[in-house]
Formats: C-alpha cells, sequence, structure tokens
C-alpha cells in the first residue's frame, strides 16, 4: 500500500468513511462510554479530520482512550462512523512513529480463535509497512 | 398405437362428432411425412400414419381449421400439447371446436442425421426397438435409434400432456432435460467466438421463412417483416445486419411465449440451430424471473407480459464481467 | 478426354485461380454441401448435390440495380453493376447445370436481363457426372443424362483421377490452357453403365411428364385436388429458394439515410405478397399460390417454351420441404396415382 | 491531438416525465456532456421497442442508451418494470451473437438527477468511445 | 408531402450564445420539405408567435418545428399558437436546443452542429406526424377525499362550499386525525379541538358532503373526470341510521379492557366505542377484536341498553361503488414506531414517551384529564428530557432520512406548556438545529428559552437507562464539548413522522407516484404542488410531505382549488396521444391487455372478410381513447405491430432514428 503525504487524505482513505456526512449532532460523544475521559471527543475526530487538523489528534491520548467498543459507530444516524476515524488516526500515528510495537512475524502466535475479525484485520493493518 | 388411432378418428368421425381429423399423412418414401386433414375413414385408412417420422407440429393447422364450422380432431404429441395452450391463452383457437387426442411419443427420428450416416438413396426404413434398419440403393445399414433422434427429443423436456380430450397412453412426466447445455456453452465462449459462430450460421440464412411460417407462437395476422408499411420489411439478407436483426426480433417476438417445440430448426433448411436462439431467452427468463415453461398453463401471465419490483436490472447483462 | 490425377487436382485448382475465381462444392460443418470459393486447403465435397442449387451463380439471392442520392434538387444515379471477374464452377450435377439452360430461356429472351448476362458469359461451367443418385433424384423424368452431363466441361470422378471432357467452346479453351493428359473412356464408359443400372431402379425413375404440358391447362388448373395437396403447405419459400429453375425476383428500395438503394431479392410465389399490386394480390389464398408454382414449371412453361419443362428433377424440394409437400407428390396426385 | 478522433454516434431514448426532464436539469445547470448524445423524447422508456434500438445500430448508431423514471416512480407507475425486462432480454441476446454489450445501457434518471444524466452521459460516450466503431451491428449500405 | 416551416429562436443569448442559429435556420432550408426557415430573437414572445403564425398563412405549412428550449417549457405554446390560425396543434414539434444544446456546449461549432442534426431529426419526425385530436369525456360532478383528517375536513369544505358533492372516506369510526389527538397548536397555543371540532361540524352537517366513516377505499378504475371508486363500509355491528350517540352501551358494556387507540393505549376503553366526545359521526362501533358477543355469542348488553335498537351482531363489511370526477388524497401521517431505537429505552420504561403521547398526557381529555403525571407510577416529573430527531435526518435503516419538519415547534411548545404549567419542572430539549422557518416561529422558540427557561442544549442524547424510578440520560453538550448525564423523570421522544401505510396500497390503486419514502410525489414540485402527476388525482397534508397544520390546511384549501376547476369543466379533453390498434393485423393474442395499468384495451370478436371471399369471425383489440394515457407499453407487447401511438408512432420514432444517425 502507497501513502501519499496528505495526511488528511490518508486518513480518511484508511478509515473508509466520509466525514462529509457527519451532521454535528453529537451523538456519538453522548454515547461513549469515555468519552469524558477524552481530551478529543469522538464528534471532534471527526470534524477535525475533515478540517485536515490530524497533528493534534495524533498528539493526544484520547486515541488510546478509544475502547473501540463502536457504539458510536453504532448509533451514529448517518453513518459516519466515527470510531473508524479514530482508529485510522490511531494507524497513522503508529505509522508516522515507524517503529512497530509488534513484530510482524510474532503475530501468528498471538492469534486467538475467538479474537473478532475486526481486530485481525485492524492488526494486519497497522504492522504491516 | 397407430392403429388406436386410426380406429379412434374413424369412431369420431362416424358419430359425427368431429367433422375432420388433422394427423399425418404417408409420403413417396418412408420417410416424407406430411400434416393432412382427412375427412373420411377411406382416407384415414389409405394415409394416416403415426411413426418415427411425425414430426411435425399439428397445433399451428388448429387456427385456420378450428375457424371453420364443426369440431376438429387433433393428435398432439406431448410437445405439441404446450404450442397448444399457448394458442388457447392467447385466444388464437376456439377450445370448444377441436377434440384434442394425445398421444405418447417416445422421440421422433431425424431423417437429416440418418443419411448422415447411410449417405443417400434410402429405400427402405424399418425401427426395431432401440435399432433402425435402412436399406440404400448402395447397401444395409443398423443404426442405433438413439443416434438418430432429433435434437429437440434427444434433449426433450416433457413427455407429459399439458391439454387433451381425450389419452391415448400415459399422460407421461416433465423431463429433467439437459436442454440448455448447449446455450451455456455457447455462453462460456469469448465474445468474439459467439461473434464468429453465430455469423457463420446466421451467415446461411436464405430467408425462406420457414422457421418464422412453421412456428406455432408466429402466428401472426401479418408479419412486421412482410409489411411494407411497418419499417422493417425484410425479404433478403441483404446484408449481416438483416440476417441478425430478422432472428434477433423474431426470437424477441417469441420471447416468453416459445414452447420450444424445435419445429423452428427441424424444418431450416440450411441447417441453423434456430432453437438455440429461443433457449438462450427461455434459459434467461427462467434464471432471472423465475421458471416459466410456455404453454404449461393456459392462464398463466408471460414472463413479458409481467414483471416484479425486485427484477434485475439491465445491468446484469451490460455490467456482467 | 483428358485426366487429371486426385494428387494433381490442387495443383490444377491453382492454375484455374490465377485467372478465374473458382467454386467448388465444399462440406460445411452443418453437414451440408455449399458452392464455395476454392482456396488451398479447401477439398471437393462428395455430396451428389449442393443444398443451395448453382444458380446462385447467375442469378443472385439479392443484387442491387441502382441507387439514388438526393442531394437538393437533385437526383443523382449510379449504376450498381459491379465488374464479374471471370469464373469457374467445378462438380456441376447434370440437374443444375440443366436448370441455366432453363433460366437462359427467361433471363437471355428479349428483354435481356444484362445483370444475369453478364455472369452467363463470365462463367465456365464444369459439370460431375452422378455415381450414385439419390432415392429423391428424378431427372431422368425430364430428360436429363446424369451419367453424362451438359456444361462447357464434363467431367466423372474415376478411382484415382478425374476425367474431363470439352463440351462447348469456352470448355474447350479452358481445357487447352490447362493442358492435361490425354486418355481414353475406359473407365469413364464403364462407370456410366454401373450408374445406369442404378438409375434404372430409382423409386422415381420411372414418373413421367406424359399428364403435363401446356395443353393441360384448363384440366391441370381447375383439378379439385389442388385443395388437399395445399391444405398442409406453410407458404414458406423453402421450395423456392433451393429450387434451380425458380427465377422470381421482387425489386425492392432501401433507404439509407442518405439515398436509396434498389436491389432485386429472389421473391417466392408462395408468399402473399408475391405480384402485389396497387390493387392488391392476385391470388389470394395458398391453394392459388401453390397451385401457381406447379402450373408454372409443369404447364405455362412448357407452353411457352416449346415443351420443356420448369423442374430438372434434383429432388431439393424432396429434401428440404418442412411438411413434405413437392412436385413429385403434386404429379402422382393429379395424375391419380396417389 | 489527432484528428480523425473517433466521435461516436449515442442515441439516448428517454423518457418524457423523468429522463428527457432531467436531461433539461442537466442543461439548465449547465452539465457539459458530448454533443455525441442525441435524445429521442418517449412517453415512456416501455415505449422503446427493440426493433429501435437494434434500427439505430443499423443506421450507424455506436451505442444506444434508454432512460426512464426509476423503478416504482414511472409516470404510468409499470411501464418501466416491462422496459426492464425486455431490455435485459435483448441485451443478453445481443450478448449471446457476440455483440458488444457495452454499447446499450438501461439507466434510470428521475427529473431531479440533472447531474446523474450528464454524469451518466459522459461515462456511456467514454465507454463507446473506447469501444470503437459498431463493427459487428452495422449495415453497410447506411455508410457514407 | 407536407410543407414545413423551422423557426429557429435565439432566446437572447441563451441559445444564440454557442449555436450558430442563423447557420441552423439556413441549413434547414435545404431539408426534404421544408418551404421556410428563419429565426428570431424570442420566439416565445408575441412577436415571435406572429413570425409563425404568419408563416403559416403565408405560405400554407402543413408542420412546424421550432427549434428551442424544451418541449417541457413551451411546446403548449407553441401548439396554441398553431391552433389560432388553423394548423393542428400536434403539426408542432420543438428541437430542443437550448437544454439539450446550446447549455450544455461551450464551442459554437459543436453546438451548431448538433443544433442541425436536432432540427433535422424534428424535421425528420413532422414529416410523419398526423392532425391528432383530441375526444372529450363528461366530468363527473363529484369529488372524493380520501382520509377524513384536517386535510381532508377542509378540502372537503371548499369542494361543497363551491357547490360541488364531497365524500369523504376515512377509516377510523370517526373525522378528525391525529389534529383530533393534539392539546393545543404552536406558536398561538389555541386548543386544538376548540379550532378542529366546528370544522369537523360544519362537514357533518354541510348538505354537500357525504362522510364515509370507518370506511375504506378498496379499488379504483377509471380516469380523471370518470373515476369509479368502491368503497369498502367496514361492519361497525351499529346500524348508523340509529346510533343516536348517547353513549349509553359505551358505559354498560362489560369488556372493559380494551387499549384506547385514541390515548396510545395509555388508557383503556370498552369493546364497544366512542373514540372521543366530539366524535363525527358520533356513532357507537363495536370492537370485532373484543366483543364478547361477537366472539362467543353470549353477551349481548349494549343490544339490550340500547333504546334505539340500533346494535346490529349481523353485520356485514358492504361495497359501494361511486363515480367521481377527482380524488383528493390526504391520508396524512403516524409517528414512526420506535422499537428500533434501543438506546432511548422506549420499550423498556413507560415513562418514555412519544409526543404525541405527551400531547394526549396533558390534554384535559386524555388518559390524567389534563395532568402531567409519569404513566408508570402517576407521580408529577421534576425533570423533563426532551429529544429530538429521533428517527429524523437518520440514514439507517430504522430512520428517515428527511426532516420531519413539526417536531422543533411542538417540542419548543411542549417545554413551553411545561414550565409553565409546572415551574417546578426542569426540562431540557437535545437538539442537533433548531429550525424554526415560519411566521412567528423562531419568536416562539426564544419565548421558550429566554421566558420560560427552557434548557436547550446542543447535543444529542446517546443512552437512556432506565435506574429505579430515575431514567438516566446519557447526552453531549457540544458547546461545552462535555458529556452530560441527567437523571430524568420523563423522557419524550420527538418520533419522526413516516406517511400512513394505507399510502402504498392506494397510490398504486391510483396509478400515482410516490418517492422512496412512499410520500405521494407532486406533478411539479414548485408549480404543481398539489397535484399528482396523475391527472384527476390531488394532494392535501402530510401524504405529500411532513407539514405543520397552516400549511396543511393551506394546501387542503389549494387541492380543493384544483378539485373545483376541475369539475366546473362540463367534459374534459382526452390525451390525443393514445393508442391505436390496426384491426387487420390485430391477432387477438391479449398480451397488451396484460401490459396495460389503466385497463383502456378491450377486445371485440369482428367480422372480416378473408381472401378467399368468405368471411372469419375474430378477436381484435379496441383502445378507449378517454381512459388510454399514452404510455406505449402496449405498443411494444404486440408482435404485429398492429398496436401503434399517436404522436409518437414506429415510423416517427424510426425517422428521429435515421435522422440522428445520417
Amino acid at each position: 500500500m502507497s501513502f501519499s503525504n496528505n495526511l488528511k487524505e490518508n486518513v480518511i482513505r484508511s478509515a473508509g468513511v466520509d466525514p462529509k456526512k457527519c451532521m454535528k449532532c453529537g451523538k456519538c460523544t453522548a454515547t461513549c462510554p469515555n468519552g469524558n475521559e477524552m481530551e478529543y471527543k469522538p464528534h471532534q475526530f471527526v470534524y477535525m479530520v475533515e478540517k485536515g487538523d490530524i497533528e493534534p489528534l495524533m498528539n493526544t491520548d484520547s486515541i488510546y482512550k478509544c475502547l473501540s467498543c463502536f457504539a458510536c459507530v453504532e448509533r451514529c444516524p448517518r453513518g459516519v462512523e466515527p470510531a473508524k476515524f479514530i482508529e485510522a488516526v490511531r494507524v497513522a500515528k503508529i505509522r508516522k512513529q515507524g517503529e512497530n510495537h509488534l513484530k510482524a512475524d510474532m503475530i501468528p502466535d498471538l492469534l486467538d480463535e475467538d479474537l473478532p475479525q475486526q481486530a485481525i484485520v485492524t492488526a494486519f493493518r497497522k504492522y504491516s509497512k | 398405437m397407430q392403429e388406436v388411432m386410426k380406429n379412434k378418428a374413424k369412431e369420431l368421425l362416424a358419430s359425427g362428432e368431429v367433422r375432420a381429423v388433422i394427423g399425418w399423412k404417408k409420403g413417396e418414401f418412408c420417410y416424407d411425412i406430411t400434416p393432412a386433414v382427412f375427412t373420411n375413414a377411406e382416407e384415414i385408412d389409405n394415409g394416416f400414419i403415426y411413426d418415427d417420422f411425425c414430426g411435425a407440429n399439428l397445433s399451428k393447422y388448429l387456427i385456420k381449421e378450428a375457424h371453420k364450422d364443426g369440431k376438429v380432431l387433433v393428435f398432439l404429441k406431448p410437445c405439441d400439447t404446450y404450442s397448444f395452450n399457448q394458442l388457447l391463452s392467447e385466444h388464437r383457437i376456439n377450445r370448444e371446436k377441436v377434440y384434442v387426442v394425445g398421444v405418447s411419443c417416445d422421440g421422433k427420428v431425424d431423417i437429416e442425421k440418418i443419411k448422415r450416416t447411410v449417405g443417400d438413396g434410402i429405400i427402405a426404413l424399418s425401427s426395431d426397438g432401440d435399432k433402425i434398419s435402412v436399406e440404400t440403393l448402395y447397401d444395409k445399414y443398423e443404426i442405433n435409434r438413439a443416434d438418430a433422434l432429433a435434437e429437440r427429443c434427444v434433449n426433450c423436456k416433457s413427455k407429459k400432456h399439458v391439454a387433451y380430450d381425450e389419452l391415448l397412453g400415459d399422460e407421461g412426466e416433465v423431463l429433467d432435460s439437459k436442454r440448455f447445455d448447449e446455450v451455456e456453452m455457447i455462453e462460456n465462449m469469448t465474445a468474439d467466438e459467439r461473434f464468429e459462430f453465430w455469423r457463420n450460421e446466421l451467415s446461411r440464412c436464405i430467408r425462406c421463412n420457414a422457421c418464422r411460417n412453421v412456428c406455432p407462437a408466429c402466428s401472426c395476422e401479418k408479419c412486421i417483416f412482410d409489411n411494407d408499411n411497418s419499417g422493417y420489411v425484410n425479404k433478403a439478407p441483404v446484408t449481416s445486419f438483416e440476417e441478425n436483426m430478422f432472428h434477433i426480433i423474431r426470437a424477441f417476438h417469441v420471447a416468453g411465449r416459445c414452447t420450444d417445440c424445435g419445429e423452428c430448426s427441424r424444418v431450416c433448411p440450411q441447417g441453423i440451430p434456430l432453437h438455440l436462439l429461443n433457449r438462450k431467452f427461455i434459459k434467461d427468463i427462467n434464471t432471472l424471473y423465475g421458471d416459466y415453461q410456455a404453454g404449461e398453463d393456459p392462464e398463466a401471465r408471460g414472463p413479458l407480459t409481467s414483471y416484479t419490483e425486485k427484477d434485475p436490472e439491465p445491468s446484469v447483462v451490460t455490467d456482467k464481467e | 478426354m483428358v485426366k487429371i490425377s486426385f494428387e494433381k487436382l490442387n495443383s490444377l485448382f491453382e492454375k484455374i485461380s490465377e485467372k478465374y475465381d473458382l467454386f467448388v462444392p465444399t462440406k460445411k460443418n452443418d453437414g451440408q454441401s455449399y458452392f464455395e470459393k476454392w482456396e488451398q486447403g479447401k477439398t471437393v465435397s462428395d455430396d451428389l448435390n449442393t443444398v443451395r442449387s448453382a444458380k446462385d451463380f447467375f442469378f443472385p439471392q439479392h443484387e442491387d440495380i441502382v441507387s439514388f442520392k438526393l442531394d437538393g434538387k437533385n437526383i443523382e444515379i449510379t449504376d450498381e453493376r459491379r465488374e464479374v471477374r471471370p469464373f469457374v464452377m467445378f462438380g456441376v450435377r447434370a440437374c443444375d447445370v440443366r436448370s441455366f439452360s432453363i433460366l437462359d430461356k427467361v433471363f437471355l429472351s428479349e428483354p435481356v436481363d444484362t445483370f444475369y448476362k453478364a455472369k452467363r458469359e463470365k462463367g465456365i461451367v464444369i459439370s460431375l457426372a452422378c455415381q450414385k443418385p439419390s432415392e429423391t433424384c428424378f431427372c431422368t423424368t425430364f430428360g436429363i443424362d446424369p451419367t453424362e452431363p451438359e456444361g462447357d466441361i464434363r467431367a466423372w470422378k474415376g478411382n484415382d483421377c478425374y476425367y474431363l471432357e470439352g463440351v462447348t467452346e469456352k470448355g474447350n479453351a479452358l481445357l487447352s490452357e490447362l493442358s492435361l493428359e490425354e486418355c481414353d473412356r475406359t473407365e469413364v464408359d464403364a462407370q456410366i453403365e454401373n450408374t445406369k443400372k442404378i438409375l434404372d431402379r430409382l423409386p422415381l425413375g420411372k414418373l413421367d411428364t406424359d399428364s403435363f404440358g401446356g395443353d393441360k391447362l384448363k384440366e391441370l388448373f381447375d383439378s379439385e385436388k389442388w385443395a388437399s395437396l395445399s391444405e398442409s403447405c406453410l407458404g414458406c419459400g423453402t421450395c423456392t429458394f433451393v429450387c434451380p429453375t425458380c427465377q422470381c425476383y421482387d425489386i425492392k428500395d432501401f433507404e439509407t439515410g442518405h439515398g436509396v438503394k434498389r436491389y432485386r431479392c429472389w421473391d417466392s410465389c408462395m408468399y402473399s405478397d408475391f405480384t402485389k399490386m396497387a390493387h392488391g394480390n392476385p391470388r389470394l389464398t395458398q391453394l392459388e399460390r401453390f397451385r401457381q408454382r406447379f402450373m408454372h414449371k409443369l404447364v405455362y412453361f412448357p407452353a411457352n417454351n416449346s415443351g420443356e419443362f420448369g423442374c430438372v428433377g434434383c429432388g431439393r424440394c424432396l429434401n428440404k420441404c418442412p411438411i413434405s409437400m413437392n412436385i413429385v407428390k403434386v404429379m402422382k396426385t393429379l395424375k391419380g396415382e396417389n | 491531438m489527432q484528428v480523425n478522433e473517433f466521435k461516436p454516434k449515442i442515441v439516448a431514448f428517454c423518457c418524457n416525465w423523468c429522463s428527457y426532464a432531467g436531461a433539461d436539469l442537466a442543461g439548465t445547470n449547465r452539465l457539459n456532456y458530448p454533443a455525441d448524445v442525441k435524445i429521442i423524447r418517449v412517453p415512456c422508456s416501455c415505449r422503446v421497442n427493440p426493433l429501435f434500438v437494434l434500427r439505430a445500430f443499423q443506421r450507424g448508431a455506436d451505442g444506444v442508451i434508454i432512460c426512464g423514471c426509476h423503478p416504482g416512480d414511472c409516470h404510468y407507475t409499470t411501464g418501466n418494470y416491462y422496459a426492464r425486462r425486455r431490455m435485459t432480454l435483448l441485451f443478453s441476446m445481443l450478448d449471446y451473437l457476440g455483440i458488444e454489450k457495452e454499447r446499450t445501457r438501461v439507466e434510470w434518471v428521475s427529473a431531479a438527477e440533472g447531474a446523474k444524466f450528464a454524469a451518466t452521459m459522459n461515462d456511456f460516450v467514454a465507454t463507446v468511445t473506447k469501444l470503437g466503431e459498431n463493427k459487428r451491428l452495422e449495415d453497410l449500405r447506411c455508410k457514407k | 408531402m407536407q410543407r414545413i416551416g423551422v423557426f429557429v429562436c435565439h432566446c437572447g443569448t441563451n441559445i444564440a450564445g454557442t449555436v450558430d442559429v442563423k447557420a441552423v435556420a439556413e441549413a434547414m432550408k435545404y431539408e426534404n420539405g421544408v418551404v421556410f426557415s428563419t429565426d428570431y430573437q424570442y420566439m416565445c414572445s408575441e412577436a415571435g408567435q406572429n413570425i409563425i403564425k404568419d408563416a403559416i398563412k403565408e405560405h400554407k405549412l402543413t408542420g412546424i418545428v421550432v427549434c428551442s428550449c424544451s418541449p417541457r417549457m413551451h411546446e403548449a405554446t407553441f401548439r396554441k399558437a398553431a391552433q389560432s390560425v388553423g394548423l393542428n396543434p400536434y403539426m408542432v414539434e420543438i428541437a430542443n436546443i437550448r437544454e439539450q444544446c446550446s447549455w450544455i456546449h461551450k464551442d459554437m461549432a459543436t453546438g451548431t452542429e448538433k443544433a442541425i442534426i436536432l432540427a433535422r431529426t424534428a424535421v425528420a419526425k413532422v414529416h410523419l406526424n398526423a392532425p391528432l385530436t383530441s375526444g372529450e369525456t363528461p366530468v363527473v360532478k363529484r369529488a372524493l377525499v380520501i382520509g377524513g383528517g384536517i386535510a381532508g375536513i377542509q378540502t372537503a369544505l371548499d369542494i361543497a362550499d363551491a357547490g360541488f358533492p364531497v365524500d369523504i372516506v376515512e377509516k377510523l369510526p370517526t373525522i378528525g386525525g391525529k389534529m383530533s389527538q393534539i392539546d393545543k397548536t404552536f406558536p398561538t397555543l389555541d386548543c386544538a379541538a376548540c379550532i378542529l371540532t366546528p370544522k369537523m361540524v360544519d362537514a357533518a352537517q354541510n348538505e354537500n358532503i357525504k362522510i364515509y366513516s370507518y370506511s375504506e377505499v378498496s379499488g379504483v378504475k377509471g380516469f380523471v373526470g370518470n373515476f369509479e371508486v368502491t368503497i369498502k363500509r367496514k361492519a361497525r355491528f351499529v346500524d348508523e341510521t340509529k346510533c343516536t350517540g348517547c353513549g349509553l352501551c359505551t358505559e354498560k358494556c362489560p369488556q372493559k379492557r380494551v387499549p384506547n387507540e385514541f390515548n396510545l393505549g395509555m388508557d383503556q376503553r370498552r369493546a364497544i366505542y366512542i373514540p372521543f366526545a366530539q366524535a363525527v359521526p358520533k356513532i357507537a362501533t363495536i370492537d370485532a377484536d373484543y366483543c364478547t358477543m361477537l366472539k362467543t355469542g353470549k353477551c349481548g348488553v349494549c343490544s339490550k341498553v340500547c333504546t334505539a335498537g340500533a346494535i346490529d351482531y349481523t353485520q356485514k363489511d358492504e361495497f359501494i361503488t361511486e363515480k367521481y370526477g377527482a380524488i383528493v388524497v390526504a391520508t396524512g401521517f403516524n409517528p414512526i414506531k420506535l422499537d428500533k431505537y434501543d438506546e432511548y429505552a422506549y420499550s423498556q420504561s413507560k415513562d418514555v414517551i412519544t409526543s404525541l403521547e405527551f400531547e394526549r398526557l396533558t390534554n384535559a381529555a386524555g388518559p390524567t384529564a389534563g395532568k402531567l403525571l409519569r404513566p408508570s407510577d402517576g407521580k408529577h416529573p421534576h425533570k423533563i428530557v426532551f429529544v429530538q430527531c429521533v428517527g429524523s435526518r437518520d440514514t439507517r435503516e430504522c430512520g428517515k432520512s428527511y426532516c420531519s419538519k413539526i417536531c422543533c415547534m411542538y417540542t419548543a411548545k411542549h417545554a413551553m406548556l411545561t414550565r409553565e404549567k409546572y415551574p417546578d419542572t426542569e426540562v431540557y430539549v437535545f437538539y442537533i438545529d433548531v429550525r424554526t422557518p415560519g411566521k412567528n416561529f423562531d419568536e416562539f422558540y426564544r419565548r421558550a428559552v429566554e421566558e420560560y427557561g427552557v434548557h436547550y442544549i446542543k447535543g444529542m442524547v446517546g443512552k437512556v437507562i432506565p435506574e429505579g424510578d430515575k431514567l438516566i440520560v446519557r447526552a453531549s453538550d457540544l458547546i461545552s464539548n462535555e458529556q452530560l448525564t441527567i437523571d430524568a423523570d420523563l423522557v419524550v421522544l420527538a418520533a419522526a413522522i413516516e406517511p400512513d401505510k394505507t399510502a402504498r396500497p392506494l397510490a398504486t390503486m391510483l396509478t400515482a407516484s410516490m418517492d422512496t419514502n412512499d410520500f405521494f410525489t407532486e406533478a411539479h414540485p414548485k408549480l404543481r404542488p398539489v397535484e399528482s402527476p396523475t391527472a384527476g388525482i390531488f394532494l392535501s397534508g402530510a401524504c405529500q410531505g411532513p407539514k405543520d397544520i397552516p400549511e396543511t390546511v393551506a394546501q387542503a384549501s389549494a387541492a380543493a382549488a384544483k378539485v373545483i376547476g376541475l369539475l366546473v369543466k362540463d367534459k374534459m379533453k382526452n390525451n390525443a396521444c393514445v393508442a391505436h390498434s390496426d384491426e387487420n393485423m390485430c391477432n387477438g393474442c391479449s398480451n397488451c391487455a396484460k401490459v396495460c395499468a389503466y385497463n383502456a384495451i378491450s377486445y371485440v370478436d369482428k367480422e372480416f372478410r378473408m381472401p378467399d371471399r368468405t368471411t372469419r369471425v375474430r378477436r381484435v383489440a379496441v383502445v378507449n381513447d378517454a381512459v388510454c394515457q399514452g404510455c406505449g407499453a402496449c405498443t411494444v407487447t404486440c408482435p404485429s405491430g398492429a398496436m401503434d401511438l399517436k404522436g409518437f408512432s414506429n415510423k416517427q420514432i424510426m425517422a428521429e432514428v435515421d435522422a440522428i444517425c445520417k
């Protein structure tokens, strides 16, 4: 997979959803079980990605506060799916650091049969270059 | 069977129940049978025949005959009964004026196939179960009956009589035929191969109209291709376009109405496998809109005069890989 | 008489092809034979006859006559006649060869059909004697000898060679160009004798034309048998289009979008729009149309052509009619034999 | 730029109520699509006879597109449902005969979809241009 | 041979900017049959039309082509102009060189070339045009209104006032619709019943209005001016002519446990009931699903107490057929079902209610006699959370992608009224946007905030969790960028509204089109907003789209005006472009009739002379010109080509194809 230099485009592409569909209702944040712990709340992720304000998102620990519970994905009335942006920012950050927390060949041993497909795919996306 | 049929015909003529009998009349040789109308016992005794070569579908003659006064008896083979039903559903035949006697059929023999094996000069033929003995001016042959069966009989779709007033023999059953195999084979070719295939076939067309005139579904009062005023009048295959046009439109006009009786291919003097066009439509209709056999039920609504909201879009064709 | 061995046939054909378009009967993948332009690799079919008759060469199914182009108020007229390359037809059977002389009577008598004439002049016919006639053959009824066919050159197929004999000036000229090996008639004579024995056994060999001809017009026209004969006729044109002697055509205009192309194409008296005129159609029912076809061949044609019948007994209609109705059945029925 | 660039001839049958209005809207919004597309107004997509489609190819068209109301929105309630079946079968037959299936298309364009109309036409013209001249269903008599 | 005139319009620079109009006019002069060709600044102007009229007279034109804007714009104009000088209007064809040419091409050469082809195509068509005349059919001077809500009532009243008889078909036992369930109306806070019930009574008493309550439309045949409608009168087991509406039966009926739909199931009624006190007609109805007598044959209490002898347990559904000239659809709306919205706990807690339920809770005739009490325990709620956009603007399967339009205002109303009556109650409104376009609407909303202290919070509720007797509301406040948790006593959901479920089958019967949300489509979104594209079918109220009461009433009166405009005519001009069958070619196969959506094709047995001079009776198709709408479905189904369409004939379309491909 080749990445262009445009961070915003990369994040949107890896998220696979369209931030412009957001009507700014805030239901994602309302529904987020960990929202109050986050510096940037789910709806802000969507808004800021759209604005191209990715750097602050990459540097906040909010990306690790997201539990990937997908409540926001489930309840978003417009199909924007904020968790996917948070995930995309996380991936962007990892890639930018250029250092993997795990080596790719370590993954097979860690695979658990009950692991959700989403997590496996996410892992591959994170750890592949 | 032939004797039973003759007796039935004579009986109904004698009783005045029917004024005429539509059947098959023996010819000059042992295979050139002609559809004929018999009006008395003598004609039946002299000419009536029912054998391996009585392939002609008699249902279309009813359009003309059933307009005359009185009732007419017709002998229909299973596949002919589908055509009969289809004509009924299109109001082309007055049911009250027809007495249908269903006759069983164990497949008809294609004389062309025999000739291809034994050559010219056939002077005698006799069928004995699985074998056919042929005597020509030059030699004697014995061939498997199965090898001489017409294509439409090899791939017979149904031996079931779907319309009759009286049956001579069993009602029969719908068969599980392989009639779409050849269509599928063509579908699996590349577009270029298909084009080549059909150019090779259709370029032989001489526009004799035999396929159209024998077809029970092609029973228009005036065919658009004969109608000077239609804008499509097309008398000779002057260009490849006209060859294609005639056959595409003919197949389209009978789509959903064609019972796959196979008469078109039987009569084509140029040996063009016209049934493969009609079967393509039947196969598509079955796949896209659900199984439909024209003529099975005279009350059914044809696939091109009905629809569902969920029908596939034309893009299933135009966008397919 | 000259001969050419089978091995050398190809080089002979090659040689002919240098100056002429050469057509030979070839088997197609539908199992039937057609006249096709010869090229390397094509072999001569052994079939008794081709599906379509040889008349196509002189009287094709359709040919352009003239075209019109409208430009403002001007009409531009172009003769669409194409220059015909000299051609040779190899392997034409006796019946088809005879059909040419029947067509000649129609197209070459005044007013001469120049389209036909041009092709006829450019064509050289190499006929081929029959050895294995079919049950549907009845050319002898019309005085045709299939063992010694007419044509510009006649040929026999021997065991390992073809025998050729010039008949006409045109034919002899071509033969001399080809400089083939001279030979005697021994094998040919033996073959003719043998074939004649078979001809005697043909089921239709005894068919005669006694009851037909120009003088039988009224009696035959009024026969009540036409009704049952035509009863199951589909009104298609198969018999007409495979017939070597049917010569009727229609003239049609095709609007191309930038002009009109006028062409002629075969017509069939079996068709409901045959000879349709402004007032309508002179033959309104299939009975009348059916009768026309056979009356033409058996009565009207001989009446106008010193007794020659408009049929050559090739048997194509016997093979091809979808309902197996044909001139033999018609003749026998009218004679009261059926 | 090539001098003899191939310009396809495209016939578009548009139903009066939806697609023709959609084409009008494309015009009103100044949405460009190639001039190769010429529209014939028909009351409903169900008025389009397969004969018209073949006729267009005979006369030199390189592509034929039929546009109608979206299924369920037909002005005549059911017309486009019939058109859908007819055209599906026709296209399938053309494909079966080895004639390029990309030369024909059915597209549902509502009166509000001017942008879709223009986009569809752009796409269709591009597809047909790529295919080049219609050879397989041409009638040589109609060529200039 | 036609004598054709071609008129090329500049449309100012709209056309002339990218099409060389003079070149087009010049090129047309050489087209076959064209005897006159010119161009002009604005053909649709009076001067332009005069050019056309003069040319028709002077050059004895038999057909004209106007190269101008879309025929959808000015075809009628030019047809009228032609007709005024004696040329049949159907001898006019339009070449659309504006919308489909000059406006989409930027380059003069391209535009001109295409314009010439389009003009040529129109000329080719005109060659084959034939004068058409439309037939006439008498108009039945009676209207049908389907739905007896405020929309239907208003439409019926207006039509009746103009002197035409009108019938209302209402599926419930009473007319009144949703408005009868509403307590107060925004922004004036009038009592809904006070303004609605007089209209209901007017409708009942108007001589020109006949109300078929507890009835449904079960079949529609015919066409504009001549509809034949079958109405199913459901058995109510009470003789309408005898029942006096005294209500005694509804008190004595022993079956007391029937959920009362008028109060949205928040209380109970009897098996025999009158929906509410002001019901029109005020007639009792037996609910067959609950009536012991009808179910078991034992009881008969109502029959015993009825002094009028109106109870009739043997009553059956009855079908009547009536003729109408016009039909108005006023089938209204319903709030969507909220069972898919688990997060709001609507199915889990009785104290999560919809706004319509809230209306009943505050209505004096409601289950709590107008006191705002919690449905679960009957206590006063002290903290109420209103949630807007529940299901509206929601693109998921369970929601509606559109804005329901009325929720912002009624929520403001609810919030305001709550604060007014119960000042000790905290009221929160969660909103995405507050949409208040309307006279005095925004002022109303601001009053709720400024005068009544309603807490408007921009953000959405994410989850409602019932906990003890509280409802924990988890929400976001987007302005302060924080998550909120409110322990509410009552949660009110502003559910999206959707068209009534009966609308879809009705649309099929009427052959009226609908959008994907099942709202009826209007003939033109701006210029013909109260007509369906199907002639003679009109739209009133929320069946066409979400509407508040004033808008509904406005549209209802507009629809009535359209109906009156139709009914005052004695005769209707039929569509001239109809199908026609050539009986000489017709096979009588019936396929055309099968695809006809209008039952316009029938068959007759006709005697024909055969070529052999005998006669034969053949079945042939006959098209009813008055019913045919001219779609052409039959023409393609017909294999012999016997069926053709006037104005869009096979030959005309082929001539167009040929001209384009030339």
